[in-house]
């Protein structure tokens, strides 16, 4: 049954990729221009004259102006039939290469701060909602607005000037200069976990009043059910009665929401990537779709579309599998 | 075991019951509504009320922003760039030795530095600027109707100097544009959040409650929006919109269309709690009620979300607030001559701010973190007046 | 003197996979006078590009090897792959000569076919070529390049070409040193046949296309991301830009062509290593650790200043002074060949324009965004140029909003009742001014010049947007109001290049895009014929062009300047402050003080080659 | 505890029955409501000795399963001990139950370990998303110290003990899976797990068939003598009491107004209220008491239902692996007339509620037929309905649930829930609407004044009359009452049952009374219909089935109800049924 039901839904998926495919090309399109005029906003920026006749020569060679749907066939063939997913005008490279070399980066770093969030996230959600108007309750739901108020790239900035001012230590992406291209060493492990804890934290704090509030929210619904207070008459110590009953059901609305923590991880932090210098993914895709780069864009987006649909899945089955009242139905 | 009779309670007619406070006459105890209940208990969460008042403040400012501000959001003087905050002294020393009563700030001492390229600001004690209130300044037209030049506070003389905040890098007094940074910051954001929160409770609901080809079809609309990162979908937007509509129209507009692909996450997350709640047996009991599906999903089942919808909802203020800031980055969000927070924080993300100026990021930040905590301590106050289990 | 071997190389001519310097200097290598003293090899120059994919900035660092370039002061022109070169009285012929034994960083010699290669199978081949370089044109004719011998080529063009050489040596437009015939021809479809196929495996559609990617002439990025193809300047590509996103690294080329007084083979520095940075806030901080070697690019801007100099002790740097050539710290732009006839007639008004320009007080935004660094001033060229003309730098520059009343007045006296001016249709007069929102210097500006505008009646309005945006909407479109820019030269043989601001004769001007075709291809459809005078102006500076001799060109531009002041078609606020760099105090042979600017790539001409850390 | 220690323990409980395990000391208990405070006990007495069983039996809604729980300490957010002590006596001496904070780890041990607790509600109090085996296994491993492997082993020991057929494949199925007495059965075990000295059930036997109720009063009881366990049971079953009981104490209005020793109570009452509970009590002997000519009576039938089936696959199977399927109800037919009522009893399990749920179609059959005949004397094929048309048969045809907490909306007041069908149906809005919720909350015998609390604020027994008001609140014209006086004390039942029945004679309506007291169905009931392992066995009149029962596993069900008098313990006689 459950194998039938997920293969089921990998079919689903075929058409809701096309679709998503259309679209996302369709909204890379949709910024008047293309490559080519973003490409001389870059160099004129420099001073550079950039002569028009040159330009619409590029753009014959380049095929930017066949129609847009004849781009887009081009693009989707190539990946249907040849898995070749094209070829970025701005870094002259494939584009599946430029993905596959921040994946890495991307994928550590979004599930640090995932651990990161979840760790300080849930016992001080359970904590607040346990002991909901203590200090600590409102002194946690402070702090965790505080980090969600502070936009990200301002406390990015801060904590890096604070780093640079009082720390001395080398600030932006993940390794200091002298580290970036040293094979794997204790040293660059301890200059890679200096540079971590800002990302970490940046990231983090934006995320834990979120979870903090609505694991709170949702536990204290379930705290007054009866079948808690059952867990209590057995003798259960209280950590382990919420742990074990209300907390699975209050999980519901993280487990739903699984579904596009990559994603969001992905495309979410991007302005924080930024500032911060880190070699993920977001700033990649901002770049592309800035300089209007459409086969990296599209290519992003399609892969964080797959992701999507896996964590969609995946969000369902822990779903059913957290609750057996939802299961097949 | 020995039998015993309690003869003395023979007559009783009813539960023994006594008035809350010793002495008070027991009256015939009075039927309320719900909502009355609701604001009942409401009524007695100091913080959550607190809360309240704190928003219905920042409401007031926003109102009555012209009136409330020392000067002109766009009033920029030169010699005070990133002129620091200054302080409020009561009494000043007379002439004849004493002391008299006169609220003033201190002014300034200037001098530019070429080299280093900015101003150095000293106070200077012996440069008093007497303060008051309702006192005259720059001409304002109060929502854009009333011509009128009363400050709530301002300096006496309206050329002098008074920055109880601080200035900013066009020398524009911080605490003006701070107190006119409200207006647009409490309201247009909020419109997109209203929306985002209806659909993604209904269609949520939908979704979760019909299951089958509804749910079928929700979850591909959504598995589709989610999965579409907005950055491109802003780039788009930015360059679509008519020229000619002015940055606060346009504000307006993306906020709305965003709030239509803001709904996802809340769809799912209803939608997960209804396919949980959609089996109890109190549902099936309103169903055999008569209660349509209207009002089983409305009536019956949304109500147990009330504290997840409550804490969504006090998350995606500040998130909206926030935003703002983020979509500047991209260049669709508010812009100057628009002022609003967002607009404010905008301007401090830089290091020569953090390092020389951090007024101008600290003030901001600050109102962002009191409204975001002040809804938050409302929702949570709402939410349990709301609980059954409250008393 | 004899030259040594680079300790960098030592190992490899050990094993014989590289020849000893002796064979791989040319017979006369370029001796460089270093600015203050001869110097030692190695190191690294630690260095920073931001946005990750503007590679233009390399050209600035390790990228300006044309035949002829340009001296440190900007005075004058000096050989450099050229070894010498020759110009007939009237600049109708111009003869190059290479130097002898001069070789390709792979060791494969530069000689005349390269530069025949790139002439014939590039600049005029059908297929291969982008068009453009305009200055090889004279008298409506393509030059005519001959190639004499293995170093020498002769350039002969049916009218005078003046400025032929300089040109040459601005930044980025001489391919004749950039095309590597051996390296390149396997994709030139005429000399492997196969290379159709070969694009097709590489997944391009065409040879074309292919050859572009690999010759990379048109786009800076596409050319400095490839490492294979081989190169004349002083440091090659180890990991080339895009191969890494986080970090490009150039090395040392063995076979560079320049030496020392002391005969030590330039450059000095084993290496450059770019960190990719995405933010400039975050290279602000690592400059200010002390990072980075030197800077002037992203960073240096006057709001980034204090901050800079407070950390000048703790990371150990101190600074270097750029000239500013921009003609005007921001130049206000009315669109005068707008769709709209009213406005149109409007913005062509020169007393519409003026009152707009004494309506301005430029002595505030100095004092506030310029912490007073400056003096009111209209695009133009600098006091101290010979080419300076006061009436056009200084007319209608007093702050006198009562004259720009009265000047309106006359023009659009109708007010609506918030007392903004009507035009002539009835209609509010909205002004429009378009920005382009990563120059925030000009929106800081605007903010406080909107308030000036309306206070005489102007509904001016700003609008900030995405760059690529604003290039379609500016740039290339007909459809704005207005816009702001800055740059054009303030002084010198760059003035007279890039007169942007005094006649419209490219895409530059941005207020006149009609007039602007006009001046290539009247023919064009687009194009707006321009009234006479500016018809005028284009021709003279059509004359100017084709002049040779700094005398005649001088007195040419000196005419053009003065309609110029006539014509009053843009004003701006003031000429810009000397801006700066940041430069490590072990930093040794950086000259004090150049321009900024980028035909004269800063600070490329004051020779990176010789900078090295003591 | 080793086994020797436990044989220790086994000889000296035996020759220490008598001696107080748990002394209660003038508990009161209040809660602090909006208008006032409700003194939901007060000055309570009692002790619960060893080996022997106390019965606290008393009106619904007079405090006694607020007593039970304060016992462990657990008290409602509103509520609070307002004076008085509950003295536990132990190895280390005695301690105050009422002194422990809610962490204390004294208490904890306690909880479960020493003292049991079955709920009043066992459908809702059992998690809805873990195994039932999980949750037994849980308290034996915190309290018995015991592997996982041994855990699951004793806990598919005990459910066999408390009767759950196929224990093996139970363990792991969940909540919902069970029926009302699987769970009430399931909870007993829970709270029989760690060999508590005392034990306080709370009307365990509400949703128990008497042959299984027997059971179960057998087990405990077997415990009792070889434990020396103490009980405290609150019931209103007096039946029960008599068997079982060796103390009776008798509460009213938070008071206890009598205790004594069984006998006493049954047979020298003093207290005014305790007789009258006695003689409400309805004996099966007793017939029903309006008595009509059932031929006259029976108009043309209102429901017919015809080889009605449903069966049930597994959900327990993470990975499709279902489990065999059980068919709930297999093959029912039956006609219900206008005017009758149908009684349905049978063992727990047997697919009574799911007969019920058929017929409303909120579970869909699997197959069969169900026909329904409006007074118009237009009929509709119940399986064939449109939405709409659903939903007036909806109207017409009223359920009451099992599980009263489960089927009021915790976020409703009892206002709203009672008034909902009302404000749907669209006929009364405002104070008319109020008048008509108080008129029917008075009719079931609730304060209408207490209409605005939420459910989880009523006794068990009053929320089972608040889903009764809701239920007769549209005029329906057929009751489904699955359970629907299990709660109830027995005067307040009589009371119930004669509203019903007045009702019935007004309008007209059948009702299909599903129950385990079928003293109560006899009373109650024209016809009864025997239910066992889904199949209806047999069908006939009440007396027939109550006087002559054909079926042996009918004869085995009436000779297990419990007679109403000490001296006279039938229970002991009954015969068992195998099948
Ligand atoms: N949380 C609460 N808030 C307010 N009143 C309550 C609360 N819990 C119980 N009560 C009231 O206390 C009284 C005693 O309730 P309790 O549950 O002990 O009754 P009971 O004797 O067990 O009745 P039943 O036989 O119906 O189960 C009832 O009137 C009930 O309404
Ligand atoms: N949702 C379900 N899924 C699987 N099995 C179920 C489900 N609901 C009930 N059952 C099974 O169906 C059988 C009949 O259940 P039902 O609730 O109808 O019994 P009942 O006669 O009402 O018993 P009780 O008197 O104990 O309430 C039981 O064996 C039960 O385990
Ligand atoms: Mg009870
Ligand atoms: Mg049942």
């Amino acid at each position: 049954m459950m194998g039938r039901y997920i293969v089921k839904r990998l079919i689903y998926m075929v058409p809701t990729l096309i679709g998503m495919s259309i679209i996302a090309f369709l909204i890379i399109q949709l910024p008047p221009g293309d490559y080519l005029t973003s490409m001389i906003a870059r160099m004129t920026e420099s001073g550079e004259n950039v002569d028009p006749a040159q330009v619409a020569r590029l753009r014959e060679i380049y095929g930017l102006d066949d129609p847009v749907l004849i781009q887009y066939w081009k693009w989707i063939s190539g990946i249907l039939l040849r898995g070749d997913f094209g070829h970025s005008f701005e870094w002259n490279r494939p584009v599946s290469d430029l993905i596959w070399e921040r994946m890495g980066s991307t994928l550590a770093i979004s599930l640090a701060s995932l651990l990161f969030v979840w760790a300080v996230a849930l016992p001080i959600g359970i904590y607040s909602a346990v002991r909901r108007h203590s200090f600590g309750d409102y002194a946690f739901t402070f702090l965790g607005f505080l980090g969600l108020a502070i936009p990200n790239f301002i406390l990015a900035l801060t904590l890096m000037y604070v780093t640079y001012r009082y720390l001395g230590q080398s600030v932006g992406g993940l390794y200091s200069p002298q580290y970036v291209e040293a094979p794997w060493s204790w040293g660059k492990f301890v200059d890679l976990l200096s540079h971590l804890w800002i990302p970490i934290i940046v990231i983090g704090t934006s995320g834990t009043a979120a979870l903090i509030r609505i694991l709170r929210a949702n536990l204290t619904d379930e705290l007054n059910k009866p079948y808690v207070v059952t867990a209590k008459a057995k003798g259960l110590p209280e950590y382990k009665v919420v742990l074990k009953y209300p907390v699975r059901i209050a999980l519901n609305p993280f487990v739903s929401a699984i579904g596009w923590v990559l994603p969001e991880l992905i495309s979410g932090v991007t302005i924080t990537a930024i500032v911060l210098n880190l070699p993920t993914a977001g700033p990649l895709l901002l770049r592309a779709l800035v300089s209007q780069d459409m086969y990296l864009a599209g290519s992003f987006i399609l892969l964080m579309g797959v992701l999507t649909l896996i964590g969609m899945l995946v969000s369902d089955l822990l779903l059913a599998l957290l609750d057996p009242r939802i299961r097949f139905t | 075991m020995t039998t015993q009779v309690f003869l003395d309670t023979v007559g009783e007619e009813r539960p023994a019951v006594s008035p809350l406070k010793t002495g008070a006459p027991l009256e015939d105890i009075a039927v309320a509504g719900q909502w009355r209940l609701i604001w009942g208990r409401f009524i007695q969460h100091r913080v959550a009320v607190g809360a309240g008042i704190v928003i219905a403040v920042f409401y007031f400012i926003a109102l009555f922003v012209e009136f409330l501000a020392p000067a002109l959001p766009e009033a920029s003087r030169p010699q005070y760039t990133y002129a620091p905050p200054q302080s409020i002294g009561l009494f000043v020393a007379d002439e004849s030795g004493g002391t008299r009563f006169q609220p003033h700030v201190k002014g300034y001492a200037i001098e530019v530095d070429p080299v280093a390229l900015r101003r150095t600001f000293v106070v200077d004690d012996t440069k008093i600027v007497p303060i008051g209130f309702f006192v005259e300044g720059p001409t304002y037209k109060l929502w854009g109707v009333f011509a009128m030049n009363r400050h709530l506070i301002g300096p006496l003389n309206p050329t002098d100097p008074m920055y109880l905040l601080g200035t900013d890098k066009l020398g524009r007094d911080l605490m003006t544009r701070l107190i006119y940074g409200t207006r647009v910051s409490m309201s247009i954001g909020l419109v997109g959040v209203a929306i985002s929160l209806c659909l993604g409770v209904v269609l949520g609901s939908l979704s979760g409650f019909y299951g089958g080809w509804v749910d079928m079809t929700i979850q591909r609309i959504i598995e589709v929006i989610s999965s579409m990162p907005t950055i491109p979908l802003w780039l788009g937007l930015a360059a679509a919109i008519p020229l000619t509509w002015s940055p606060l129209q346009v504000y307006f507009v993306i906020t709305l269309i965003v709030s239509l692909f803001g709904w996802t996450g809340l769809a799912r997350e209803v939608r997960g709690r209804f396919y949980a709640l959609r089996g109890e047996d109190f549902v099936t009991a309103a169903r055999l009620d008569g209660s349509g599906e209207r009002r089983l999903i409305f009536r019956h089942i949304l109500p147990s979300l009330t504290s997840h919808i409550l804490a969504v909802l006090t998350l995606a203020i500040p998130t909206m607030i926030v935003a703002e800031t983020a979509l500047s980055f991209l260049g669709v969000g508010l812009k100057p001559p628009v002022v609003s927070w967002g607009v404010l924080l905008q301007d401090a993300q830089n290091i020569r701010t953090v390092a020389t100026a951090p007024w101008l990021l600290v003030w901001p930040a600050a109102a962002v973190v009191v409204v975001v905590l002040a809804y938050n301590f409302l929702g949570d106050g709402l939410r349990d007046a709301a609980d059954p289990y409250e008393s | 003197a004899e030259a040594k071997e680079s300790a960098y190389f030592q190992a490899q001519v050990d094993s014989g996979e590289l020849p000893p310097i002796a064979e791989r200097l040319p017979v006369n290598p370029l001796v460089i006078t270093p600015t203050e003293r001869p110097g030692q090899q190695g190191g690294d120059w630690n260095h920073a590009l931001v946005g990750g994919g503007s590679l233009s900035m390399v050209v600035r660092y390790q990228g300006y090897e044309p035949l002829v370039r340009y001296t440190p002061d900007w005075s004058g022109l000096t050989p450099n792959v050229a070894e010498s070169y020759e110009v007939n009285e009237d600049g109708t012929e111009y003869t190059f000569h290479l130097r002898q034994g001069m070789k390709w960083s792979d060791g494969h010699p530069y000689t005349t076919e390269d530069v025949l290669f790139w002439y014939e199978d590039i600049f005029l081949d059908q297929d291969a070529t982008m068009g453009g370089h305009t200055w090889w044109y004279a008298g409506g004719e393509v030059g005519k390049l001959e190639v004499i011998d293995d170093v020498t080529f002769r350039v002969t063009f049916a009218a005078p070409n003046g400025f032929f050489v300089q040109q040459l040596a601005w930044a980025r437009q001489d391919h004749m040193v950039l095309a590597p015939k051996h390296y390149l021809q396997q994709f030139h479809i005429k000399y492997n046949p196969d290379a159709n196929t070969l694009a097709q495996e590489r997944g391009m559609e065409s040879w074309i296309a292919l050859f572009q990617r690999e010759n990379g002439l048109d786009d800076d990025n596409v050319f400095f991301q490839n490492s294979a193809r081989p190169t004349l300047m002083g440091w090659m590509w180890q990991s080339a830009p895009g191969e890494n996103t986080e970090q490009a690294i150039a090395v040392r080329n063995p076979y560079y062509f320049k030496v020392d007084t002391e005969g030590t083979q330039l450059p000095y520095f084993d290496r450059i290593v770019y960190q990719m940075v995405a933010d400039p806030e975050v290279l602000l901080l690592k400059t200010l650790q002390g990072e980075i070697d030197m800077m002037d690019q992203y960073i240096a801007t006057p709001a980034n200043k204090p901050v800079l100099f407070d950390a000048q002790e703790t990371g150990d740097f101190g600074f270097y002074t750029l000239k500013e050539t921009a003609a005007n710290v921001m130049v206000f732009q009315l669109n005068l060949n707008h769709p709209d006839p009213v406005k149109n007639e409007l913005f062509n008004t020169r007393e519409f324009r003026q009152a707009l320009s004494v309506a301005v007080d430029r002595q505030a935004l100095i004092d506030t965004v310029f912490v007073g660094q400056g003096a009111p001033a209209q695009p133009s060229i600098r006091p101290d140029d010979p080419l300076y003309n006061e009436r056009l730098a200084t007319q209608h520059t007093e702050y006198d909003p009562e004259a720009a009343n009265a000047l309106l007045d006359e023009l659009i006296p109708e007010k609506d009742g918030e007392g903004f001016r009507l035009d002539s249709q009835g209609r509010r007069l909205a002004l429009i001014f378009e920005l382009d929102q990563t120059r925030t210097t000009f929106i800081d500006m605007m903010q406080l010049v909107v308030p000036m505008f309306q206070a005489v009646g102007i509904d001016a309005q700003v609008r900030s947007m995405d760059r690529s945006l604003w290039e379609t909407r500016v740039r290339n479109g007909r459809e704005f109001d207005a816009t702001c820019h800055q740059f054009g030269a303030n002084s010198g043989i760059a003035a007279m290049l890039d007169a942007r601001y005094f006649v419209p004769f490219n895409g530059n001007a941005l207020y006149a895009p009609g007039w602007n075709l006009y001046y290539t291809e009247p023919e064009n459809p687009q194009a707006i014929e321009p009234p006479s005078e500016i018809k005028a102006q284009q021709d003279l500076y059509r004359d100017l062009l084709g002049t040779a001799g700094a005398e005649q060109q001088n007195a040419k531009m000196a005419q053009l300047l003065e309609n110029a002041a006539d014509q009053f078609l843009v004003f701006g606020v003031s000429l810009p402050p000397d801006g700066y760099g940041v430069v490590k105090n072990n930093m040794v042979n950086v000259t004090k003080e150049m321009p900024n600017s980028f035909g004269w790539p800063t600070p490329a001409p004051t020779r990176p080659e010789q900078f090295f850390k003591s | 505890m080793g086994i020797g220690g436990m044989v220790a323990k086994l000889k000296a409980d035996v020759a220490d029955t008598g001696e107080p395990l748990l002394e209660v000391k003038d508990l009161s208990i209040d809660f602090h409501l909006r208008t006032h405070i409700l003194h939901a006990v007060r000055n309570v007495s009692f002790a619960l000795e060893r080996g022997r069983t106390l019965c606290l039996v008393g009106e619904s809604g007079s405090g006694k399963s607020v007593t039970a729980r304060a016992l462990l300490g657990i008290v409602d957010r509103q509520g609070r001990i307002a004076g008085g002590r509950i003295l536990l006596h132990g190895d280390e001496g005695e301690v105050d139950i009422a002194q422990m904070t809610e962490r204390s780890s004294e208490l904890l041990r306690i909880r479960g370990g020493r003292i049991g607790l079955v709920f009043q509600e066992p459908m809702s109090s059992l998690s809805p998303v873990h195994t039932i085996g999980s949750q037994i296994i849980e308290a034996l491993r915190l309290h018995r110290r015991l592997d996982a492997r041994a855990a699951r082993a004793e806990t598919v020991e005990l459910l066999r003990q408390v009767e759950i057929r196929d224990p093996e494949t139970m363990v792991d199925r969940y909540t919902f899976e069970f029926s009302g007495g699987m769970r009430q059965r399931a909870m007993i075990a829970m709270a029989l797990a760690c060999d508590p000295d005392i034990l306080i059930a709370d009307e365990p036997t509400t949703a128990l068939d008497v042959t299984t109720q027997a059971e179960i009063l057998d087990l405990i009881k077997r415990l009792q003598v070889s434990r020396g366990m103490a009980m405290l049971l609150i019931t209103h079953d007096m039946g029960v009491v008599a068997e079982v009981a060796d103390d009776v104490a008798v509460m009213r209005y938070g008071r206890i107004v009598e205790t004594g020793s069984v006998d006493d109570v049954f047979h020298a009452a003093q207290h005014p209220y305790t007789s009258s509970l006695l003689s409400s009590t309805v004996r099966l002997e007793q017939p029903r008491a309006d008595i009509r000519d059932r031929a006259e009576a029976l108009g043309e039938p209102v429901l017919s239902v015809r080889s009605l089936t449903k069966v049930y696959g597994a959900v327990s199977g993470w990975f499709g692996k279902s489990g065999p399927a059980l068919t709930a109800v297999d093959d029912a037919s039956f006609d219900l007339h206008a005017g009758e009522n149908l009684g349905i009893v049978g063992e727990s399990g047997s697919g009574k509620t799911t007969l019920g749920r058929l017929i409303l179609r909120t579970v869909e059959p699997t197959s069969g037929s169900i026909t329904y005949r409006r007074k118009d004397g237009t009929s509709d094929d119940v399986l064939a309905l449109s939405k709409a048309g659903l939903k007036d048969y909806h109207r017409q045809v009223r359920l009451v649930f099992q599980d009263p907490f489960a089927s009021l909306n915790p976020r409703m007041t009892v206002k709203q829930i009672v008034g909902d069908p009302l404000v749907v149906a669209g006929t009364l809005r405002g104070a008319a609407l109020e008048h008509r919720v108080g008129e029917l909350l008075d009719l079931v015998g609730i304060d209408p004044r207490s209409m605005e609390r939420y459910p989880h604020a009523f006794s068990g027994g009053q929320r089972q009359r608040i889903g009764i008001a809701r239920a007769l609140a549209l005029d329906p014209s057929v009751l489904i009452a699955d359970e629907a006086t299990a709660a109830l004390d027995v005067s307040i039942r009589a009371q119930i049952l004669d509203l019903l029945l007045d009702i019935q004679k007004r309008l007209g309506l059948s009702f299909i009374f599903i129950s385990h007291d079928i003293s109560v169905v006899r009373y109650f009931c024209d016809h009864v219909a025997v239910m066992h392992r889904g199949r209806i066995v047999e069908m006939g009149t009440a007396e027939e089935i109550v006087n002559n029962p054909r079926e042996p596993y009918t004869q085995s069900l009436i000779s297990a109800v419990p007679n109403p008098d000490p001296r006279n313990k039938r229970m002991l006689h009954r015969t068992r049924f195998k099948s």
